[in-house]
């Protein structure tokens, strides 16, 4: 199931609907995204006050839905969950969740690295982070773009 | 023709959707890139660089030689940094 | 931080308390592993009405210890939490929860995949399934020997 | 000397914890295996296959051949199946 929106989630309430009444499930993966309080990635960059995410409504649905059906092809899930949010968060907030249930734990971590590694680089999102200067788009990152890389099959883009 | 931009395109453009219908001769989505850096400085300074532009037509990425036609929402944006 | 405990845990409270007022952390990965309803690997076994958990007190939280600290030599992480239940499982309830806060989400699934994979087959647990037919201990698995051996560093055990 | 049984060497055994002062001779892990066989019936069983018995002296994991002394805390058990 895909979910964008603007409210908050709860990761253990949305984790526990994931695997109710499901035995076949051994084990569950989950990451969360986070808005850090600086900019950059290495820690040493000007504050972070807030930022807003933007998105493209209905190619975002869309294609967090194709991601999530390329999973369920390459993985053995029981079930599967996307949360992004979009609107203004301020640092600590949550943006996104992935969580991935399968009989076994290989399937779930795979799975799961897999979709925010192709959702960072192909679901229709922007932020815009804001500093003590002003509005700052933030730029895609070639470490992204490798991440997703490793995911692509021989034959196929 | 329905056209999108986002992120910094639509801060330079000023506008997140223009609804235009360019002549039968923009068929694909470069002439359409051309034919926008027509319209304002601002259109100009968004495609001055289109290898940090994104093309989804019908919600679908494509390269800048997709055709275009009547009726197609074509969106324009800067690499993704979601998730 | 790690906990050995007979009590369930809030997979959402966990992780908001673990990243919390920490605005270095970009993403938070966890590991939920659940009790199946059935008996071995695939599915086809019989039905296990409960499992119990049985521990070696003690030795138990050093490993952990050791295991998490291992961790956190090998990645850079911000915070990471380990708890893992002991007595009596009904299907479908939580038996463990490995989560990894780091700046960065690479750290974060590496060494949550490793925590998970060493705990299996380093941490003094043993599981008996309840089945119609009576008690079984589960035998360890060479698939956990090889995950837990990937891990290992050359040169070293 | 504490010694500890888990899962079904516990079973096997009947017990979980055993407070023994072996003679000075059983200075291995091996030797006092060898001399706990002798202790009983579930004794012999529950270490007939030392390959999937697993040894702790002091909590630390152990080969066969480590030293065990009187004060020392040796466990034994099956291959974990925890997580």
């Amino acid at each position: 199931m895909i979910r964008v929106q603007r409210e908050d989630f709860d990761v253990g309430v949305e984790m526990a609907k994931l695997t109710q009444g499901n035995g076949k499930i051994g084990g569950v993966c989950c990451f969360v995204g986070l808005v850090r309080d600086y900019l950059g990635h290495d820690g040493t960059g000007a504050a972070v006050r807030a930022m807003t995410l933007e998105h493209y409504p209905g190619m975002t649905e869309q294609k967090l839905a194709a991601i999530e059906a390329e999973a369920r092809r390459r993985w053995p899930l029981e079930d599967s969950l996307v949360i992004h949010r979009y609107g203004r968060l301020g640092p600590g907030e949550r943006i996104v969740l992935v969580a991935t249930a399968s009989a076994h734990r290989e399937a779930a971590f795979e799975a799961c690295h897999f979709l925010i590694d192709w959702l960072k680089t192909k679901a229709p999102f922007w932020k815009l982070e804001e500093t003590p200067d002003g509005g700052q788009w933030v730029d895609a990152r070639d470490t992204d773009d490798q991440a997703a890389a490793r995911w692509d099959l021989p034959g196929r883009q | 023709m329905k056209i999108l931009y986002f992120a910094w395109l639509r801060a330079k453009i000023g506008a997140g959707e223009e609804d235009l219908a360019p002549p039968a001769e923009v068929a694909t989505v470069a002439a359409l890139v051309e034919w926008l850096k027509r319209r304002s400085d601002g259109h100009a300074a968004a495609f001055a660089d289109m290898s940090i532009v994104r093309v989804a037509v019908n919600q679908d990425y494509v390269p800048l030689d997709h055709p275009v036609k009547l009726g197609d929402e074509v969106a324009f944006f800067p690499p993704v940094t979601g998730g």
